[in-house]
């Protein structure tokens, strides 16, 4: 579902009138976008019409089908992914999608509890959720592994549960979605969750026990194919990203959440 | 004992049974027949409480069936066995399985079940395909799995629509040798559907004929068919006969005395009528020897024939009276 | 389960997401059942005429048809829908949005689809087969005048437990941006923890349950007998 | 024409059919009679080609079952009608659409499946029946629609597996009568399974008895009933006569020349032997009238009709000589 | 889609991963199945008992029944695992992990093997289950001894479709961190766009639905006839 009444058939049928339009500069543009992007895309709408352009954007609620989407031109880029997610997309899938620079912003994630204060309270064995999909598991963990709770083997980029090579408190990792995390809080000691999710669950994203200590690793920007990336609307979108307009309605929109990245 | 009264019954908008009236002795056979569709199998299903009626009564072993409760009517059936019309056998119970079935239902001791079933199999000569599926069953078999089932429970009042009809004479006179058998030894009352007469006459105490829903004729066997009442030729028809020239054909109604007084002798001998037997038939039936006769008789003698026969109490009609030869029917 | 009204976005969001998001699942439900049903029916018919007890025994054909089945019954929906993601560009020229989404509903349904059928036409009486065969029915006439006409009901029960399952299923088409109720429902109301408008559009989601439902046992009865 | 030569079938390990050897001439009405599970049901899916057989061969209207083609079998059933124990009425089409179901699948003309199919639900006394459904109807009805249905296509072989088993007297008349009518008109080949005695006397030219797998007597129906071979015996069984004190039973085969030469009153008035009729059938069958008949005459007027017999061509049977009343078996 | 066997970790993944999942899969599978099967078969012949056509008919409880298992349908399967987190946990004390995800698995199963057993007793032949009045069999003797048994093929066929789709469904056990192939395959192949892992995993998944079919064509073909 997307959010203009009108522009959910719309959506779908400029999809397809793209494809044969792909190579001249288009005036319309499709950015697609999942649930945690969806309010920021969409004030962006009237930014990029000042500026000339016919944007509409289409939701996901899959994160990978956005970079597909993107890379096979279905849609023209999307604001939605970090980009270590992005980097490893185009290797495994030989695309060639860039993130324009500059970046956007960086979302925070941290480790929550509802029964403990700090990780050193927690019991041998404590029980922490971790989110299931490769970047966000990698992400959790190195929270742990800086602040010295777990060590990852050196030699893997993208960390999974298989990676932890000393574990002295005997964390019990388990894996699921990303929202679930927010949601077992109460079964579980300890959750690694986004700061969006904590927020959406209406929680204190703020009461972290730890938080991750390079959010700029995972920053978030226009996505767009690598033959776009001169483009100017490709541009043109980046600077509406990047404005005091949208920054002022990304502060007051998600309160203080993302951290602009300049 | 069966006391049927004022029994009325539909389906949707046209009248299956009207105002059947029928009184059934306990220990009695009764025959009911009647044309294909006339309500023969659904009187039946009436009497087992598996088909609701509209209105009237239906008295069976002193249950009145028409105001009965759930748990009265399981105790009721049990004592009443039914023989359906198209076996009704269960596809995926095997021949000793099916036959077992309704003493499972009864908790019947696990020994005794299968002595009993083994039994009954044995009485309808299917001990050999105790373990066959009914899909492996000739027409006749599934039907003898279907009795040997209605018997297992030993009822005292058996239902059984067209039980045989699928079987061969000698079986057929088997089976309904076992049953009459029961019938006396157990003194259970049996309604046979059927539209075999043989049957009727062969174990029928009493018979009903039953037409588009009405009972049309009620009597003891020997009546029945004799009379030869509308209602029966309706049923079973009329023969053609060829007559030959210069000949009456007269039919006479014999019963087991005018056999007896060597009546078709005196006929011949002490009256010197010259007849010829045109068609015959007399048979045992359960409690005597009755039949028809068809004699024809030069047209002169009719009138020597009429008269002996009434002077000798046999009941007679003259078939023709036209003298060439011609096919006429006669009843 | 507490609800909390205060925060949910439900009202401003009924005529603008939802009432769309209702329109695209009718939408991708009726065709990709439509063809689920004529692609099953199809694979039905060749799995019942090929099989070894089927009127023209073919080992080769059905294994083929029998192995192509199980295979995307094995596939969770998902990974069905990247797996497949080349060929639905090719039918449908995208492999984003509801169009595209009805491509994975329609391979993930018809093998449900075909096994149910399946297995109505091999619960038909064999003597009634057998008595079209003895006036000379060919095998189509068979399959189609006396097996898929006797099995009817039951495959009126089928499809109709089929459609409801697949309605639940429509959710996944939000993985490829094809909107529509369930996806609404998830990332609107699961993943925004508005648990208000979660239950709202399962609320919408079990009407429509009854309405399939009512619709299939209506059929049901009127054919029956 | 029917030809099976040295047919032979098993399911499992059991023989059904043994060295099976039959021929039926074009335009013949064949009875097949035998006991229940004999085999009969399965010959004939075996002459349609529903049956696969072993060894043997088996040649329908010029066309060898036993190489014969897909393709072909289905032009070859088109010919060939079979009306089933079963009735296997399609459960979900009405009366009409069943019977319209052969012409439909040989792309009949609309109008033509309609009157036609009209025609002989009229035929069968079904067409106020003709809306409703298989299971809206009473067995003989079911039965009907068969018949019906087996027709619809004019087919010049028509197999009939105990066709009539469900109908009444009458309306087993008027069903014979029309496939008696058919046969006459049409020429076309009838095979009869049956276990109704009278269905066999009143149509069938020819009659085979099958008993576990074999035939073991095959004769017209004439001479079948008159021989009354072993194998009728075992089929029709044993019928359970008083014979009266000093009395000595005879049973007389009787044909239509003994019927015309009076030989029963000749019997009486020319002989002077006291007879009284036991038991008597005399029937009038497809071509001829016969029967048996049993008199009973006192024991030293056994010899006077025993030369009687002899010097008429009669045959006969003495069935017990002793003298006292007793109960005897006779067949 | 081109598989790049240089970067998996299938083989290291393959005794430390993928076996603990496929037990986890299995023991989920089984014990859904099995407490779906029980729940299942006593709403399946309440359903038949109190229906307007069936041996006790009672419009209050059949409603109920009916009112309920077309709610749960309606559920998206991720939705119900959220919706019923509470009574999760005061099942099994918990809403996370392997334990936590047979409730929901279990809750969407037994309606659907509910509707499938009420579909295939209604199946049954009339005329078997008036004979068994005829002798004075009690309601539970006709469900069980008649209406069951008669039905057990079309139970057993309709129970296979079930397990394999709920092979598929266990997928989303990994919601709740329950693990097994299906979380697996997305999390390690899928999300991490390791495609030789994710059909690997696929592969063992058609390998499971082959072996169930298998299993279940076998028993099938055991009790009919
Ligand atoms: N369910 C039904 N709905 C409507 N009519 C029915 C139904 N069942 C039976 N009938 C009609 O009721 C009449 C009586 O049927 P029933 O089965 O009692 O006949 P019958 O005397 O047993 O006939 P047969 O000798 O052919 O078996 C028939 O005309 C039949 O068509
Ligand atoms: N599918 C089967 N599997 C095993 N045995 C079978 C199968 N079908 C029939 N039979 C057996 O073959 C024998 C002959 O059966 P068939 O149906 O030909 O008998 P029938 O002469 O028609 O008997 P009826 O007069 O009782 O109908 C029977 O003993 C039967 O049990
Ligand atoms: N969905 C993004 C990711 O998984 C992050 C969005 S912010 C909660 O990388
Ligand atoms: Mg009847
Ligand atoms: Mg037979």
């Amino acid at each position: 579902g997307c959010s203009g009444s009108s522009n959910e058939e719309a959506s779908v049928e400029e999809v397809t009138t793209e494809e044969s339009a792909v190579e001249k500069e288009p005036l319309d543009l499709v950015i697609a976008c999942a649930e945690t992007t969806q309010a920021l895309v969409d004030a962006v709408i009237p930014v990029m019409e000042e500026k000339g352009y016919q944007m509409t954007y289409q939701m996901f609620d899959n994160n990978v089908n956005t970079m597909v989407a993107t890379n096979d031109e279905s849609v023209d880029g999307l604001f939605l992914v970090h980009k270590p997610f992005m980097e490893n997309f185009n290797k495994a899938n030989d695309a060639d999608l860039v993130m324009m620079e500059p970046h956007v912003f960086a979302v925070g994630m941290g480790v929550f509890s509802e029964r403990y204060e700090s990780i050193e309270e927690m019991p041998e064995g404590a029980s922490v959720a971790i989110m299931n999909d490769a970047m966000n598991m990698d992400r959790g963990l190195r929270i742990f592994s800086d602040a010295g709770y777990i060590k990852l083997s050196e030699d893997v980029e993208r960390a999974t549960l298989l990676d932890i090579e000393e574990n002295p408190m005997g964390l019990n990792f388990v894996e699921m979605d990303q929202t679930q995390t927010v949601r077992s809080l109460q079964d579980m000691d300890a959750v690694v969750a986004f700061f969006s999710h904590m927020k959406n669950a209406g929680k204190d994203f703020d009461n972290y026990i730890i938080r991750d200590q390079r959010p700029e690793n995972y920053p978030q920007g226009v996505i767009v194919k690598e033959k776009n990336a001169d483009a100017q609307w490709a541009k043109d979108l980046v600077d509406a990203f990047r404005s005091e307009e949208i920054r002022a309605f990304a502060d007051d929109y998600y309160g203080g959440l993302y951290e602009y990245i300049d | 004992m069966i006391q049927i009264h004022n029994l009325y019954k539909s389906y949707h908008h046209s009248d299956i049974l009207k105002k059947i009236n029928l009184s059934i002795e306990k220990g009695e056979i009764y025959g009911l027949i009647g044309q294909s569709g006339a309500g023969k199998s659904t009187l039946l299903r009436c009497v087992n409480g598996l088909e609701k009626f509209d209105t009237g009564d239906l008295i069976v072993e002193g249950v009145n069936l028409a105001s009965i409760t759930e748990k009265e009517l399981r105790n009721f059936r049990k004592k009443i066995g039914m023989i359906f019309q198209d076996f009704a056998l269960l596809h995926r119970r095997n021949v000793v399985e099916n036959v077992s079935l309704p003493m499972e239902c009864w908790k019947y001791d696990k020994k005794e079940i299968e002595t009993r079933s083994e039994a009954l199999l044995d009485l309808v000569g299917l001990l050999d395909k105790k373990n066959s599926m009914p899909s492996e069953l000739s027409g006749g078999q599934k039907q003898r799995v279907a009795i040997a089932r209605a018997l297992s429970l030993n009822p005292s009042v058996l239902l059984c629509d067209e039980a045989t009809s699928a079987l061969d004479p000698n079986t057929t006179d088997s089976i309904l040798k076992l049953l009459a058998d029961i019938n006396k030894e157990l003194g259970i009352t049996i309604m046979v559907v059927t539209h075999e007469m043989s049957v009727v006459k062969s174990i029928c105490d009493k018979v009903a004929i039953i037409a588009r829903g009405s009972i049309v004729a009620e009597d003891t066997v020997e009546n029945i068919f004799l009379k030869e009442s509308l209602a029966l030729k309706d049923l079973v028809g009329q023969e053609l006969i060829s007559v030959p020239e210069n000949q009456t054909v007269i039919k006479l109604a014999v019963r087991s005395t005018d056999i007896d007084k060597n009546f078709l002798w005196k006929l011949a001998s002490e009256n010197q009528i010259k007849f010829s037997i045109v068609s015959a038939n007399i048979e045992q039936s359960k409690n005597s020897r009755f039949g028809h006769l068809y004699i024809s008789v030069h047209n002169h003698e009719v009138d020597a024939t009429q008269a002996y026969c009434e002077a000798n109490g046999i009941q007679y009609t003259l078939v023709n009276t036209c003298g060439k030869g011609a096919e006429i029917d006669v009843s | 389960m507490f609800l909390n009204f205060a925060d949910t976005r439900l009202i401003e969001y009924l005529p603008k997401v939802i009432w769309p998001a209702l329109l695209a699942t009718l939408r991708m439900l009726f065709f990709s059942m439509i063809l689920g049903l004529i692609i099953g029916s199809v694979v039905a018919v060749f799995l019942v005429l090929t099989s070894p007890y089927g009127l023209k025994p073919n080992k080769k054909v059905y294994r083929v048809l029998d192995f192509t089945i199980n295979m995307i019954r094995s596939f969770p929906v998902i990974i069905l829908i990247v797996a497949i993601s080349p060929l639905t560009r090719v039918i449908v020229g995208t492999s984003v949005g509801e169009k595209a989404a009805i491509v994975p509903l329609t391979i993930a349904a018809f093998p449900v689809i075909a096994r149910y059928i399946e297995m109505s036409m091999l619960e038909v009486d064999r003597n009634v087969v057998i008595a079209a065969k003895s006036f000379g029915a060919s095998d189509s006439q068979i399959i189609f005048k006396v097996l898929l006409s006797e099995a009817l009901p039951s495959i009126v029960a089928g499809l109709t437990t089929t459609t409801i399952l697949f309605l639940a299923s429509t959710t996944l088409a939000g993985a490829v941006g094809a909107g529509g109720l369930g996806a609404v429902a998830l990332t609107y109301g699961y993943q925004r923890f508005d648990d208000v408008m979660m239950y709202a559009i399962v609320i919408i989601l079990f009407v429509m349950v009854l309405i399939i439902q009512g619709i299939g046992e209506l059929i049901y009865r009127k054919i029956k007998k």
